[in-house]
């Protein structure tokens, strides 16, 4: 349904990028009385996924739109085209962002944090900055807004300003700085250079007479350029973000940044080299190991940790991987896998990290030795961990089986059994250190000890945590939209 | 005008000759006193013998009367420098090598 | 003949030179600056130079040297022995004097009359220059008409100098100067003879300004020459009443006058509808409008440096009044 | 009537109105006047790049001698660009330091300071704007000067010897640049730079020449602060009052590089100099020392004012960089960084003086907690600083941009590589002062710390404001650099082109090439 | 042989050039810096000098019945160039002063001391 039918297509997008940001300004400018604030959050955060619902029912129409803004260099100009995979990536963006909103509302005030104003601010702004990098229209645009995106959020992670907080600033920003300004604005200009435009292409912007040693480099470049794909061994920034409170996590891990940093990659594998063009480098295969060995030895790591959220992001680390080898795989069901992934990873990681939340809120617990029984206390909210994990091993009945699907079927259409061991292994592993947990939750005795009385946590934590749960089941039964879209995608790509 | 070129080089000879014992006075003479001594007489004498004999060298036009105005100039200042020099050096407290010798006599 | 007496200046210049990089008591060392400049004065004689000459003598021999004189009466007369290593510079100093050896060998052979310089630019001054012009001092002619902006910037130089000086000493008058006087009060004759001198100076000066055209000379020589008479009758009569004489502000004025006279000038040829600082529309004819301009700039440059030595040397002397000369 | 005359103006109105500053001696009154002037040739330079960029190059003979006899001014694209950038700094830091002076220097001392400050803007402004070699000394001498007047203007009594070792190291430099003037001269008879360039290319070799270009080159590479002779910069920038830093460090050693450029392209001829001499390698390799060099000495300052100032070093080594590419997209890459870091470095330079002006000090130790107390200076520190380290949206990343694409134009991947690489070190210096600035808590008894007065915040932003506006639309900084940058390539060309034909009368070989920048103009 | 004929006077100029510059990279004495700088100017006023010097010329003064002058060209630039020296030495002399009464020394090494010493 498109509530915006009055408007142009190409005034859609301006809705999309500005919406968020009038938002942002508005909550600056209600800093000062919170309820009025946290309206203002709610009610930018509808009508932004209202207005990517208009854009998304044009998209299917197959109406294409597209925006010119201004020329930075001559020739080279900011611009926005929509295309499918940018509307997948904006839909799951927009729509978690209502849930996380009412989330955050719950965690700030249950933790009472300080600088709350500047958090939203910061919030609602680094969603116009992913909505801008999901129609950008050119890599420069791309580039552009990937850099407002990690600047934006800088003041996120360091949220807390203590020692700690800074350290884990530093990491986020010095990693993710250097390599989008070393690889990623290196591998631009080098595409720039040798083709002459920066456009995105279906079927991509190189053909047969570019050196095929320097695409490689450029495709290596653009891999670990993207550093917010958490490619190891650029990795570290994700776990160092965890000082963060958890709604910042959640925009972190599910709704914006290392999604906008996979986002970017499929991008680039599909419309900057192309399907085909990238199945004919030997690099692509490099890389496709690379996230390989991501996935298995992340996950690894996730196996030893003992704090929850260090757990998760570890398997986040991982679960990106997949997206880049769904990408790197260079086949049709790779890439939809890929795109698929986006949406269910999406949803069953926020579901775990707002679990992971409200456990810390209510039971004040962070270490995954202490969940004991904790299901006892909070079954609604184990229940939904149970569907996130789930979701995360791959298997039925939650969504991320269908994506994991598409992948396995990739990597057996053009045989790389590198991947499909991979795969397999790391479903394992996932396997290993979440079934533990809910075993613990549910067949062990709590610990002896402490006997405060806790039940659920506030409803404005519980509820989008329940709603995120059932979503991870929903798309596993009717996949019909994200699948359209990310088939769509690739039909538009020969 | 043979005669005036030969008195010509007689005079500018005699003002070398003058110029030169009045450097050999700087360096030879004991102390401050007589070193400015000899300095001041023989270079006031030399450089007026060579403007003259310079003077004679000319053909009596506009830098016959330049020279005898640097002649003029020379002969206020010169003397006046090497007077104030030795006035000001025994305002400042230098003595004559003879009272120094007395001074050392009686110390 | 003029080569030989050439190279034994050269020579002379190469010992002072040398003397001055070794000797450790500084007055001695600017005492040697002072020969050093009056030889290169020489120097330039000899090479048909003499508006330099003129220039190198009032300036390097007169004004630098009373400076840094005026320096050493604050700041004590020897160099303390310097101990980090001179092999460093040593080794910058050879490069570089190698690297200018290795330019000269291609020069054009000294002196010969068919050089690319005497080819090229020049002989248009040395020909059309008393038409054009007007005046029998081709070095004027260029100076003043042909690259007068040269010289405008030449004083404003000499303006920032005197702003320079002024922002960083400043001069001081203070009233218990006055009785401290400077210790030539009780010289007779040294006030005979400079009352009696300074006019002659100021005199020539003049005769230097307005005789520029025709001989050696002009606005700057001038300049010097009449501020150096100042500065004799602040040394013999001390500064409180060289202040009451010639203020430190008049000088100010002065100074400023002199580049606004100049830059005037060539505001007004403007205005007549020529080019900047072209003098040909200031009259009827363009020869005598030459005359006036040059005129005009010339005594404009003569003010302005008048100005600014004598302030400059205020500065210093006001100085020193207030710390006892050892 | 003026419109004929507007190639002086820039110089003339200054240079008219300091000694009528020195003699009005009342500062509000000279502050007026300043500004005034200042504006004016902004004003004028901006007509000057707007007529450069329609009809060609503007020659005025000075004194209506034509030259190779007289002085002429010459005027083409790329001076009057950074003449622009020059004069339009100059405008917003006089109206910045009102207030800020009336803490650093004594008000006897105002009066001078405005006299000097608009002698040095007459002075570059005449480096800019000469077609005649030596000319062109005797202004950067009156810069010089005035600058040496300026940097000594302040409190601290250690500008007192960073300014000796300045003028020292500047005399060194004129005199250099003077003997090679001079050995030019000897072989050419003559000073007008178009017409050295043609007599220069009537010998194909000779030593002579060859040493005068290593002078010349020497000389400006001091006043530039070229990695290896930089050592006065760092102290004079971090002991000068303010103002002056904000502009010196964003127009005099820009105008140095302009003379570099000027003598390269225009006098020797590109092909000359990189060819037969091979100087852009020795170019290149000093621009990426002193990119990396400085940049890590401007992390482990604890004086902001001196982290700026070895920043400042490294960005001259970006310029000279550029240079040093040999290609038109590299001599643009460097023009339109020589304005933009003039943006950058000027709001920098203003947001520091700024916090002296409420701290007393610009040590690190100054800066915790500022976010709060002077949100408007930090958030002006922040976006300035976000350029200088080249983040998209801002100045930086247009130049950045450029000069990669000019390395990568060259192939020279490596050199791209390590132009990114080096900002990074920017990333980190500008870094620890917005930690500080943002997550440090203010000392005790700085509470009652205050935001600056407007006439300084206003000039801060104007120039803040402009580094984003020309980072999101580069339409007029990038046509005019590479206006310039393809004018000054062509006219080098031309002229190695003449070497073979120039047997003729020289004023025929001034109008071939004349008639020929004609033509690439149209 | 010629060459020396040539050149000799470059040469020596160049020696004295390059005694000046020596004084003024070696001098600990600021003062001494000075005059160093001083004599480095001069001599390049008369390398100047000297390439405008044409044998048997005579100075560039209209005088009747003389046809060979010496280049005016130089000389109008050297007067320009000793007025900048002398501006230059002024400034760095009242420096010196002014550096003499901040820190009672104008050895250079002693004041580098005492600014490490604040």
């Amino acid at each position: 349904m498109n509530l915006w039918q009055g408007l142009a297509p190409s005034q859609l997008i301006v809705l999309a990028v500005l919406v968020p940001f009038v938002g942002a300004l508005l909550v600056a400018a209600t800093g000062k009385k919170p309820n009025l604030r946290e309206a203002v959050t709610l009610v930018t955060a509808v009508t932004l996924f209202t207005v990517v619902m208009g854009i998304t029912d044009l998209t299917l129409q197959g109406t294409p739109i597209s925006l010119h803004i201004i020329d930075i260099f001559p020739g080279l100009s900011i611009q926005f085209d929509v295309e499918p995979l940018g509307v997948l990536f904006a839909l799951v963006a927009s729509f978690l962002w209502i849930v996380t909103s009412v989330y955050a509302v719950g965690y700030m005030r249950g933790n009472n944090e300080g600088n709350q104003t500047r958090f939203f601010f910061c919030f609602a702004f680094s969603i116009s900055s992913v909505m801008a990098i999901c129609f950008s229209g050119n890599l420069l645009t791309l580039f552009v807004f990937y850099e407002v995106l990690t600047l934006a959020t800088y003041p996120l992670v360091t949220h807390a300003g203590n020692d700690a907080a800074k350290q884990g600033g530093r990491t986020y920003l010095g990693i993710l700085l250097s390599t989008s300004i070393c690889f990623l604005l290196f591998a631009i200009v080098g595409t720039y250079s040798l083709t002459g435009t920066l456009e995105f292409k279906p079927g991509g912007v190189f053909d047969d007479t570019h050196n095929k040693a320097i695409m490689g480099l450029l495709l290596v470049l653009f891999s670990f350029g993207i550093g917010k794909a958490a490619l190891m061994p650029f990795h570290r920034w994700l776990p160092a973000a965890m000082v963060a409170p958890t709604p910042v996590s959640a925009l972190l891990h599910a709704v914006a940044v290392v999604k906008a940093g996979v986002f970017s990659i499929l991008k680039v594998a599909v419309y900057v080299f192309g399907i085909d063009g990238l199945s004919e480098l030997t690099a692509t295969d490099f890389v496709l190991y690379m996230a390989a060995a991501t996935m298995v030895i992340a996950s690894i790591i996730a196996l030893t940790k003992d704090n929850l959220k260090a757990r998760l992001a570890y398997s986040t680390v991982a679960q990106l991987s997949y997206i880049v080898l769904g990408a790197m795989l260079a086949t049709t069901a790779g890439a939809i896998g890929g795109a698929m992934h986006i949406a269910t990873h999406a949803f069953g990681k926020i579901t775990l990290f707002f679990v992971a939340g409200a456990i810390y809120t209510t039971a004040h617990k962070k270490l995954v030795s202490e969940l004991d029984g904790i299901g006892k206390r909070m079954p609604l909210t184990m229940a939904a961990f149970t569907i996130g994990a789930i979701s995360m091993i791959g298997l039925p009945p939650a969504a991320g089986f269908i994506s994991k699907w598409y992948l396995l079927l990739g990597a057996l259409d053009v045989g790389q059994w590198v991947a499909v061991i991979a795969l397999v292994l790391s479903t394992l592993l996932n396997a290993a250190y979440f079934i533990p947990i809910i075993y613990a939750a549910y067949f062990k005795q709590e610990k002896a000890g402490h006997h405060d009385t806790h039940g659920e946590a506030s409803l404005p934590i519980l509820i989008p945590l329940l709603i995120t749960a059932a979503m991870t089941l929903l798309v596993f039964f009717n996949p019909d939209l994200p699948l359209a879209l990310a088939k769509q995608m690739l039909e538009v790509s020969p | 005008m043979a005669v005036l070129d030969i008195i010509s080089s007689i005079l500018l000879l005699l003002g070398v000759f003058f110029g030169i014992s009045g450097a050999m006075g700087l360096f030879r003479f004991p102390d401050f006193f007589t070193r400015v001594h000899a300095s001041s007489v023989t270079d006031t004498l030399a450089a007026m013998l060579i403007i003259g004999g310079l003077l004679l060298q000319t053909s009596f036009d506009l830098n016959t009367a330049k020279l005898l105005f640097i002649l003029l100039f020379l002969m206020v200042t010169s003397p006046t420098a090497s007077h104030a020099l030795a006035k000001s050096a025994r305002h400042g407290g230098l003595l004559t090598l003879p009272e120094s010798r007395s001074d050392q006599k009686e110390s | 003949m003029a080569e030989f007496i050439d190279l034994v200046l050269l020579a002379m210049l190469a010992i002072t030179a040398l003397r001055i990089i070794f000797l450790k008591d500084l007055f001695a060392v600017v005492m040697l600056f002072g020969i050093y400049s009056f030889l290169s004065a020489l120097i330039f004689v000899s090479l048909d130079a003499v508006d330099v000459a003129f220039t190198e003598a009032s300036v390097g021999a007169g004004i630098s040297t009373v400076l840094m004189l005026g320096t050493l009466a604050l700041t004590g007369r020897t160099e303390k022995e310097n101990q980090h290593s001179s092999l460093l510079p040593l080794v910058v100093v050879v490069v570089t004097g190698a690297a200018l050896i290795y330019g000269t060998l291609d020069m054009p052979p000294f002196g010969a009359a068919d050089n690319p310089i005497h080819e090229h630019v020049a002989p248009r001054y040395i020909e059309e220059s008393p038409k054009e012009v007007g005046l029998p001092n081709m070095v004027t002619s260029v100076l003043a008409s042909y690259r007068g902006f040269d010289t405008m910037g030449e004083t404003v130089v000499v303006f920032s100098a005197a702003i320079g000086v002024l922002s960083l000493l400043g001069v001081r008058r203070r009233k218990e100067n006055e009785s401290a006087e400077s210790g030539l009060m009780e010289h007779r004759v040294l006030h005979v003879i400079a009352k009696l001198v300074i006019p002659m100076i100021i005199l020539f000066a003049l005769y230097v300004q307005f005789h520029g055209d025709f001989g050696p000379g002009g606005g700057f020589q001038a300049g010097v020459i009449a501020a150096a008479a100042f500065i004799l009758y602040s040394l013999v009569f001390g500064l409180p009443r060289a202040f009451a004489v010639v203020s430190p502000t008049v000088l100010r004025y002065l100074a400023a006058f002199g580049v606004l006279l100049y830059a005037g000038v060539g505001v007004v040829s403007m205005l007549k509808g020529g080019h900047f600082l072209d003098y040909n529309v200031l009259a009827a004819n363009p020869i005598s409008g030459q005359h006036y301009g040059i005129i005009i700039i010339e005594l404009g440059v003569g003010i302005t440096v008048f100005a600014v030595m004598l302030s400059i040397f205020y500065a210093f002397g006001s100085q020193a009044e207030r710390s006892d000369i050892k | 009537m003026l419109e004929q005359h507007l190639a002086v103006l820039p110089i003339l109105l200054p240079l008219m109105a300091a000694p009528i500053v020195l003699i009005l001696g009342r500062n509000a009154l000279s502050w007026g006047l300043a500004i005034l002037v200042s504006g004016l040739a902004c004003f004028v330079a901006w007509q000057l790049l707007a007529a450069t960029l329609s009809d060609g190059v503007i020659r005025y003979a000075v004194g209506g001698w034509a030259p190779p006899w007289g002085i002429e001014m010459r005027i083409d694209t790329a001076n009057a660009f950074v003449l622009l950038a020059v004069t339009a700094i100059s405008t917003f830091v006089l109206l910045y330091s009102k207030e800020s002076i009336k803490k650093e220097m004594d008000e006897s001392q105002h009066g001078l300071f405005y006299t000097a400050y608009l002698l040095c803007l007459a002075g570059l402004s005449g480096i800019l704007i000469t077609g005649d070699a030596f000319n062109l000394f005797v202004f950067l001498e009156i810069s010089s000067l005035a600058t040496y007047t300026l940097v000594s203007l302040a409190r601290d009594r250690r500008c007192l010897t960073a300014t000796f070792r300045y003028l020292v190291m500047g005399t060194i430099g004129a005199t250099f640049i003077l003997i090679g003037v001079g050995m030019l001269y000897m072989k050419t008879g003559t000073l007008n730079m178009l017409d050295l360039a043609e007599r220069i290319h009537a010998y194909d070799s000779s030593r002579t020449i060859n040493t005068g270009l290593a002078f010349i080159m020497v000389g400006v590479s001091i006043k530039l602060a070229l990695f290896p002779l930089h050592a006065w910069l760092p102290a004079a920038y971090t002991h000068a009052p303010s103002a002056v830093t904000a502009f010196l460090a964003s127009t005099a050693t820009k105008v140095a590089v302009y003379v570099m450029i000027r003598f390269i392209f225009t006098v020797f001829g590109a092909e000359h100099v990189f060819e037969d001499m091979s100087m852009d390698w020795i170019l290149m390799v000093l621009a990426i020392v002193a990119i990396f060099k400085c940049s890590y000495m401007a992390t482990v300052q604890s004086n902001v004012k001196t982290v700026l100032a070895y920043s400042s070093v490294a960005q001259i080594g970006y310029m000279v960089l550029g240079i040093s590419l040999v290609s038109a997209t590299g001599l643009m890459a460097s023009l339109i960084h020589i304005f933009n870091h003039a943006l950058m470095k000027g709001a920098l330079f203003m947001a520091v003086g700024a916090v002296f002006y409420r701290m007393g000090s610009v040590d690190i130790k100054a800066f915790r907690g500022l976010g709060r107390l002077m949100p408007w200076t930090m958030a002006a520190f922040t976006l300035a600083g976000l350029s200088i380290i080249g983040v998209p949206l801002t100045v930086g990343f247009v130049s950045k941009w450029y000069l990669v694409t000019a390395a990568l134009e060259q192939n020279h991947w490596v050199v791209a590589g390590l132009v990114l690489a080096g900002s990074l070190l920017a990333v980190v210096y500008i870094g620890r002062v917005l930690e500080a600035a943002y997550f440090q808590q203010p000392d005790e008894g700085q509470a009652d710390v205050k935001e600056v007065p407007l006439t300084m915040l206003i000039p801060m932003w104007l120039l803040v404001l402009a580094n984003v506006y020309f980072g999101v639309d580069t339409s007029l900084t990038s046509e005019a650099a590479k206006h310039a940058s393809d004018l000054l390539f062509q006219n080098s060309d031309a002229i190695s082109a003449l070497m073979d034909s120039l047997h003729g009368p020289t004023a025929q070989a001034v109008s071939e090439t004349s008639g020929l920048t004609g033509e690439v103009l149209q | 042989m010629n060459h020396v004929l040539d050149y000799y006077n470059y040469w020596i100029v160049v020696f004295l050039m390059m005694s000046g510059f020596y004084i003024v990279i070696s001098a600990n004495n600021l003062v001494k810096k000075i005059v160093g700088l001083n004599i480095f100017q001069t001599s390049v006023f008369m390398l100047y000098i000297s390439m405008g010097k044409v044998s048997g010329g005579t100075a560039p003064i209209v005088v009747e019945g003389v046809t060979q002058y010496s280049n005016p060209l130089p000389h109008v630039l050297i007067l320009t160039a000793i007025v900048v020296g002398v501006a230059t030495t002024a400034v760095g002399l009242s420096l010196i002063v002014r550096i003499k009464r901040a820190y009672g020394t104008v050895e250079e090494n002693e004041f580098e001391n005492k600014d490490d010493a604040i």
